[in-house]
């Protein structure tokens, strides 16, 4: 059949010349991506960072090189080989079907390029997959829409990031709403904050300075303003040098704990339970404690178990601190919080409840069953 | 010579159903497939309109940084629309109910496809279908996106009541692409005319023949997915609240399980149309005919293993990150081999630059530049950083409009006379390819470093300091719009002014161009044998049977 | 009461799920040699049927229960 | 052949005691489609069977302890359901061999078969006493179970109505794609439930 009858064909000085002009300006483009200015537009950041906009110059290097090959040959092809006016209506071009080497030699290549371009990722991933121990552990929380965070021994959620420059870093990102999403442009990083999931990364800050953090993933009207424009409080990262950086956690913890000594002070006071208003409760739990407790059966895990029957579950006669489930003990912990193996819960304060709101909350929980 | 199938009497082939008299029958609830593509193409075409105005919508609102066309809530609901029309009720229903309905049967030899009542059903499920999702505007359209991610599309999140309209809606179309592609695939494997065998197949059937499984079985799993959200949002049916127990990536896992084969169902038929005409336009056999056909098998199926890519930063475990990471790598090889085939058609060729011959090869430029940014993003770490930005909306765009729209507009202006009898203006088309090419590209190129930036996408306003580029944008975007508009008015004035074309303007070897243009209803007065692959110019046409039908 | 209801279930899932399988595979092995695309999607079933006897009946003997699974 | 001799007869076999070749071809059509379809159901369940053990496993809110499945019930409402494959299996097998009245008792069996396992199923609902809308336990055992007791109900009627059509003599003993289709659908339905049974009561 005609694949046999293929006649044998002999490349110009032409093509060559092409050849060689294309191979000639994807070098330039190669050397171009290499030494690419990009850290004027958007640092570094990270360790990560650096590592990843390697990856990004190796991919881009190549990508620009295979398409200035293939638009280059596109191009000298269309005009070279255009009929001209003079050709004959029944003019056909050279018959060739196929040519068994030259196909061998376009499937290895991607092949190859495929392969490093795998492992060269994987040995990006693996770094910031696995973290090293003895990190830093910082939880971000997502809202509706804002981020808040959490630093190990600081009472309840803060609401700027601050990270020690040179410690590495492990971050648990989740949502307390809707799926949001943690970009930080300069740590080329990013996970997305899934209600009920947590997501983990690991890097270790190496410049200082304050850089933007960004929602990528749609959460609702005010999604085009949840970074540093967002009205409620302006997304950023502080990258501090080590001392700077503890003397604001120093802060942050004694401003923390001020908030929950003023919290024990008021639960000395003992509350009078009786007279709560369930319906009021009702829209508190709404408002405040849905977003990490459901009001259905305990197996409904958000963040902390689901509520109903909080007062009265035979299969859990002992609330999470270990006290019997009384109404008392259950407004105890609504007053001074929780913090355990188990997770954590924050404190009157940091939840914005007044003695008041406790008490038609246990109301409300009381109706749960 | 002696390659004829043993049974050459025709088989089924030779049957037709007897032709339908009266207005109604003939072109409203027609059941031969010729009509029905014609259908599909005018109807998508009407959709196309209403898409690229919202498209407009969108580029106009995002003129200033500020916003301040619509509010967020609008603006929501714009992009969202836009993207379900062009996904549903443009691509899919152009490539396979359009072009594919119009030109296989006859390329295939066959008089019409299995089961023509259900080619009928399929389509006439499809303007309901698109008439609901804009009828979604009157109790509030969704507003998540075309991905529609739950939460934001549970009503105790913010979403509209019309978000289940719009389940409902692309439900029905699933329908219809299932019945589409169970439809497809029957007639492709048994109704080919007697020596037609597999490689002698055009390569546009080609596309339409791996695209029909993917209909038939990922449309399904959309099915299942559009269905759960519907009593999720309807009966609280529990699974997608987070609240409940349920699991939002649930939601993404059997979303991408469709969504991604369906990239491929908007670019394989388009890989075969551009197979069909750089051949043609070039008088030259298509390179690598068995690679190209063998590479479109290879993409079908590596596209059902990838479907997780799309969620590298919701939260997937880290073992599955990395076998989704090399499979959606792999996919690079078919691809590429393809590309070097078609680049390699073109040399040596004598190359007439008709209009559809500049889009094909438009489309391999800009389909180039979409398939290299998607294999970027295939790198976990690099889609870290890209993961939800204007990057991913210029890759997307890229591919589904360099890509996908590119071939359709190809393939218009390449089987338009086989439609109407007549050629499109070519002084107009050329005119709107320029003005296409120049302002798809100034639209969709910015995006590329605009996300890289730090523009997320689906926002309404954004940080002033991206401004310029988006104005770049919309500019450009206004240019594209009106090489669209050419398109579509040159189409309208072709039907009566364009020049006739007979049977075959172009000089094409393959089925279609060996009957009368428009093609008649019975397609063939005999079914003709094949002997060959239809891209060896300078041979005989490969056929026997044909004498009679021009005549 | 409860418990005697569950036993002739079971009784009954056990002999008829013994006939079920049976006749499943009787059917199999008539049918080894048909030809054509349906009669090898009937084997697939046939074999799926007799397995699936087999299952009902391992679970009347409770000899393979679900997680919780009273 | 001239295009008015091939445009009568449409895509409708001509009855006759022995098939001609347009019926048979028309048969192998009706055959490969109607098993893509089966595909194509088959993927509908699979996504849920996908969504069910993805909800179970990804470990928040399923039911502790397990939900309370009656697994003496479930057994006997499957062999009742298994045992209604076989009968149409007979059934088949005897329009086969040109027995009418046969293949009427063996498909009227398989309906009333069918019947039993739906009121089965009814009463586990009954005896499960959760809802729908009641976390990721109802929304996938319902859902599933639902979808499928909804394809036995399709496939009684569809029996039903191809009992109707063998009666009126829409069938010949030569030419009964109908019939076959019908096995098809219904062994489907079995076989779905082979696996629905053994994810629910035995995994």
């Amino acid at each position: 059949m005609p694949e046999n009858r293929d006649p044998v064909v002999h490349l110009d000085r032409q093509f060559w010349i092409v050849t060689a002009v294309l191979g000639v300006l994807a070098l330039i483009s190669i050397f171009w991506w290499v030494w690419a200015p990009i850290t004027s537009i958007m640092p570094e950041a990270v360790d990560k960072a650096q590592q990843i906009d390697a990856l990004f110059r190796f991919l881009a290097a190549s990508g620009t090189a295979l398409f200035i090959f293939i638009c280059g040959y596109i191009l000298y092809f269309s005009l070279a080989f255009r009929r001209h006016a003079g050709t004959p209506e029944n003019a056909v071009g050279i018959q060739i079907h196929d040519n068994n080497k030259l196909e061998f030699w376009w499937t290895l290549a991607p092949t190859v390029f495929v392969v490093i371009m795998a492992i060269f990722s994987l040995r990006i991933w693996y770094g910031i997959e696995v973290a090293p121990s003895n990190t830093l552990v910082v939880e971000a929380i997502g809202h509706q829409w804002y981020y808040t965070f959490r630093y190990p021994n600081v009472n309840g959620e803060v609401k700027e990031m601050h990270l020690p420059l040179g410690q590495a870093v492990t971050l648990h990102v989740t949502s307390s709403d809707v799926i949001h999403s943690f970009w930080i442009p300069a740590m080329r990083l990013k996970a997305d904050m899934v209600p009920g999931l947590i997501n983990t990364f690991e890097f270790t800050p190496t410049r200082q300075g304050r850089y933007e953090i960004i929602c990528t993933e749609f959460c609702g009207l005010n999604h085009g303003l949840m970074h540093s424009g967002t009205t409620v409080n302006p997304a950023y990262v502080y990258i501090d040098p080590p001392a700077r950086y503890a003397s604001w956690y120093a802060r942050t913890e004694r401003e923390q704990i001020h908030a929950s000594n003023a919290i024990e002070a008021a639960s000395t006071s003992e509350l009078k339970l009786n007279g709560g208003e369930p319906r009021d409760g009702a829209k508190l739990f709404a408002a405040k404690c849905s977003a990490c407790h459901a009001a259905g059966p305990f197996d409904q895990k958000i963040v902390g178990p689901g509520l109903r029957g909080v007062l009265d579950d035979p299969a859990h006669p002992n609330l999470v601190d270990g006290d019997k489930a009384t109404p008392e003990n259950v407004a105890k912990i609504l007053q001074n919080g929780f913090k355990g193996s188990m997770g954590q819960m924050p404190n009157q304060a940091a939840n914005g409840l007044s003695n008041k709101d406790i008490v038609n909350l246990v109301a409300y929980l009381k109706t749960l069953k | 010579m002696t390659a004829v199938a043993a049974h050459a009497g025709g088989g089924l082939a030779d049957h037709i159903h007897p032709e339908p008299q009266g207005f109604i029958r003939k072109y409203v609830f027609s059941i031969d497939h010729k009509i029905i593509g014609i259908q599909y193409m005018i109807t998508a075409f009407l959709f196309m309109i209403l898409g690229g105005m919202l498209a407009e919508l969108i580029r106009v609102q995002l003129m200033k940084a500020s916003g301040g066309l619509m509010t967020p809530e609008t603006y929501n609901e714009v992009y969202s629309v836009h993207g379900s029309t062009m996904v549903w009720l443009v691509i899919i229903p152009l490539l396979t109910g359009g072009f594919g309905n119009l030109i296989f049967p006859v390329q295939i030899g066959a008089r019409d496809v299995a089961f023509p009542w259900l080619n009928m059903l399929s389509f006439w499920l499809f303007p309901p279908a698109g008439l609901m999702l804009y009828a979604s505007f009157l109790m509030g359209a969704p507003t998540a996106g075309w991905t529609e991610y739950p939460p934001m599309s549970l009503n105790a999140y913010g979403a509209h009541d019309g978000t289940s309209m719009w389940a409902a809606a692309i439900f029905l179309i699933g329908v219809s692409s299932t019945m589409t592609g169970i439809n497809f695939l029957v007639t492709i494997l048994k109704m080919r005319a007697p020596g037609m065998t597999f490689t002698r197949m055009p390569l546009f059937v080609w596309g339409q023949f791996v695209t029909a499984p993917l209909l038939m079985i990922a449309t399904t799993a959309l099915g299942a997915a559009l269905a759960a959200l519907f009593v999720q949002r309807q009966f609280g049916v529990a699974f997608f609240d987070p609240t409940r127990g349920g699991s939002p990536l649930l939601w993404q896992h059997m979303f991408w399980f469709y969504s991604h084969p369906a990239v491929y169902i908007m670019i394989l038929p388009a890989f075969g149309m551009i197979s069909e005409i750089l051949p043609t336009f070039s008088r030259k056999p298509i390179f690598g005919y068995k690679m190209i056909a063998f590479s479109s098998c290879a993409i079908a199926i590596l596209g059902f293993m990838v479907w997780a890519h799309h969620m590298f930063t919701s939260g997937l475990a880290p073992a599955l990150q990395l076998p989704f990471m090399v499979l959606t790598m792999l996919i690079a090889i078919p691809t590429g081999v393809k590309i070097f085939s078609w680049v390699t058609t073109l040399w040596g060729g004598v190359i007439h630059m008709t209009t559809a011959m500049l889009f094909a090869i438009g489309f391999l430029a800009t389909f180039t530049l979409g398939g290299i940014t998607g294999v970027f993003l295939a790198a976990v770490p690099f889609d870290l950083h890209a993961h939800g930005t204007y990057f991913i909306v210029a890759h997307l765009h890229y591919v589904l409009v360099g890509g996908s729209l590119m071939g359709i507009l190809a393939g218009l202006f390449y089987w338009y006379p086989k439609m109407s009898g007549r050629l499109m203006n070519e002084k107009l088309g050329k005119w709107a390819f320029w003005l296409f090419f120049i302002g798809f590209n100034g639209t969709f190129l910015p995006m590329h470093w605009l996300g890289m930036w730090g523009q997320p996408r689906r926002v309404a306003v954004y940080d002033p300091q991206f401004q310029a580029w988006n104005q770049v944008a919309s500019w450009f975007s206004f240019v594209m719009t009106a090489a669209l508009i050419l398109v579509l008015f040159n189409a309208l004035w072709s039907m009566r002014n364009g020049k006739r074309s007979g049977p075959n303007p172009w000089n094409a070897r393959t089925l279609e161009w060996q009957i009368p243009s428009p093609m008649p209803y019975y397609n063939f007065k005999h079914v003709p044998s094949v002997f060959a692959a239809p891209y060896d110019f300078a041979e005989p046409l490969p056929y026997r049977g044909l004498e009679e039908e021009l005549t | 009461m409860e418990a005697t209801v569950a036993h002739v279930e079971r009784i009954l899932a056990i002999v008829f799920g013994i006939v079920v399988f049976f006749v499943a595979a009787i059917a199999l092995r008539n049918d080894w040699k048909s030809q054509g695309i349906e009669n090898q999607v009937f084997k697939i079933m046939l074999g799926l049927l007799a397995l699936g006897a087999i299952l009902g009946i391992l679970a009347a003997l409770g000899v393979l229960i679900g997680k919780g699974v009273a | 052949m001239a295009v008015a001799s091939v445009t009568h007869g449409a895509y409708a076999g001509v009855m006759s005691e022995e098939p001609d070749q347009l019926y048979v071809e028309t048969r192998e059509l009706r055959i490969q489609g109607f098993l893509l379809f089966m595909v194509s159901d088959l993927v509908l369940f699979s996504s849920f069977i996908f969504a069910y053990l993805y909800l179970r496993n990804s470990g928040q809110g399923w039911p502790a302890g397990g939900p309370k499945l009656d697994i003496a019930l479930a057994a006997v409402n499957s062999i009742v359901l298994f045992g209604s494959g076989a009968t149409m299996h007979f059934a088949l097998e005897n329009w086969k061999h040109r027995n009418f009245t046969k293949f009427a008792n063996w498909i009227v069996m398989t309906i009333i078969l069918g019947a039993g396992f739906l009121s089965g199923q009814v009463l586990e609902y009954i005896h499960i006493g959760a809802r729908w809308s009641s976390g990721i336990f109802g929304a996938s055992f319902y859902t599933l179970t639902g979808m499928h007791g909804l394809h036995v109900f399709a496939g009684i009627i569809y029996l039903t109505v191809l009992l109707l059509q063998a009666a009126q003599g829409k069938y010949t003993f030569t030419k009964y794609t109908g019939l076959t289709l019908g096995t098809l659908y219904w062994h489907f339905v079995d076989v779905i439930w082979v696996v629905l049974f053994s994810i629910f009561y035995l995994l």
